[in-house]
């Protein structure tokens, strides 16, 4: 399946965008870690991926919950607001 | 990026300059006896280097519930009353307001912990991030600060 | 009764009503990173009754400079840059702020240490005092409150 | 000697004045625990004054402290402000 992640500040600048669409197998059914493993295949985004986090519908989550086409997406780089 | 009107708590996460004192306005409530308003600000220097300026860029959507998921909490625990959040994004010059967190309760013991729960659990977990732009160069700050 | 300008720290007692926005303002500085003021408004219950008002006296000219001493060593001992402390005197109405303590910091721990030091120094040592006036009655409050 | 003592507060009221003249011997040298004593024999002050101390010019003075004509003296309640 296709899915389409968010991508801020520090992601954002180094992907050269500010959202990347990725394919996934439709089995095993797609999981948060596994959109997580896919970013980190990415050149520009390997080094920063393990410090990530994805957000599923706003909300952090964990490596096994599950994805589907139409959430809402976003990769977390560590956050500094403040 | 605003919440709609609310018992208890108010988040609003934009470019819009910060008014602390309309901050603290909304919290005022006749039950309370105690407000603390927070505001974080931008220091002319950091780790000895001079600033040229801030810049934050946010997830709207998602720090805005997590701001909102942090008033209520700090406020359940600690028996305040209300509490408003505020967190400027974009381009901040030295000494504007980056941040600003305003809780009224009954007494001053529980609007000091609700605050500072507030602040703290803004700084490790809301998405948001931070750029320091120095005159030679710039770097994303990571961690919480201080 | 107004102090003279000031490196680090400004006080005032008197029957003006209290501008907070205007205390934040005096504690502006661009080594610090972080702003805490408090406010001490008046309940509309105490102890289970309803108030009417509240009325304050001070002796201001000691009052003053309890504040001051209060102020520069809250600002010494945690390493704030500025405080300002206004406490005010007369008939207070329901909402009204009695007493306002801005400090500013480098970091929001010195910030929120100074400003819970010198809030509770005020209350427990300064000379001023407070009467509850309820719908039948009034009695002068001794003790810090809370 | 002859002293003036500023009351405020439930001081004031009790005794119906902002300020009480007192007189105290020269010798010995009066000290401001001599002040208190003086004052707690004032009817309307003697339940209150052992719950009070002595400002001398503005500062709270130990009982040992000297007072001398012209200085400022004050009665102070337990207070409360904020």
């Amino acid at each position: 399946m296709r899915l389409e992640v968010l991508l801020f500040a520090e992601a954002r600048e180094r992907a050269g965008t500010d959202r990347l669409a990725i394919e996934l197998p439709d089995e095993p059914a797609p999981t948060a870690g596994a959109v997580l493993e896919t970013l980190a295949r990415q050149p520009e985004l390997a080094e920063l991926v393990p410090r990530c986090r994805l957000a599923v519908a706003h909300r952090l989550a964990a490596g096994s919950d599950p994805v589907q086409p139409g959430d809402e997406l976003a990769l977390i780089p560590p956050v500094g607001g403040g | 990026m605003d919440d709609g009107p609310s018992e208890r708590c108010w988040v609003h996460i934009g470019p819009e300059p910060i008014d602390a004192a309309g901050l603290l306005a909304r919290v005022a409530d006749r039950d309370a006896g105690a407000q603390v308003l927070f505001t974080g600000t931008v220091r002319a220097r950091t780790g000895g280097r001079a600033v040229r300026h801030l810049e934050y860029e946010a997830y709207v959507p998602m720090a805005q519930a997590q701001c909102r998921e942090i008033a209520e909490a700090s406020c359940a625990r600690h028996g305040a009353c209300r509490m408003a959040i505020a967190h400027r994004t974009g381009r901040l010059a030295i000494g504007e307001i980056a941040v600003a967190i305003a809780v009224s309760a009954p007494h001053r013991a529980e609007a000091y912990a609700a605050s500072r729960e507030a602040i703290e659990a803004l700084k490790h977990e809301v998405a948001i991030w931070k750029r320091e732009v120095f005159t030679d160069g710039s770097r994303w700050v990571y961690g919480c600060g201080s």
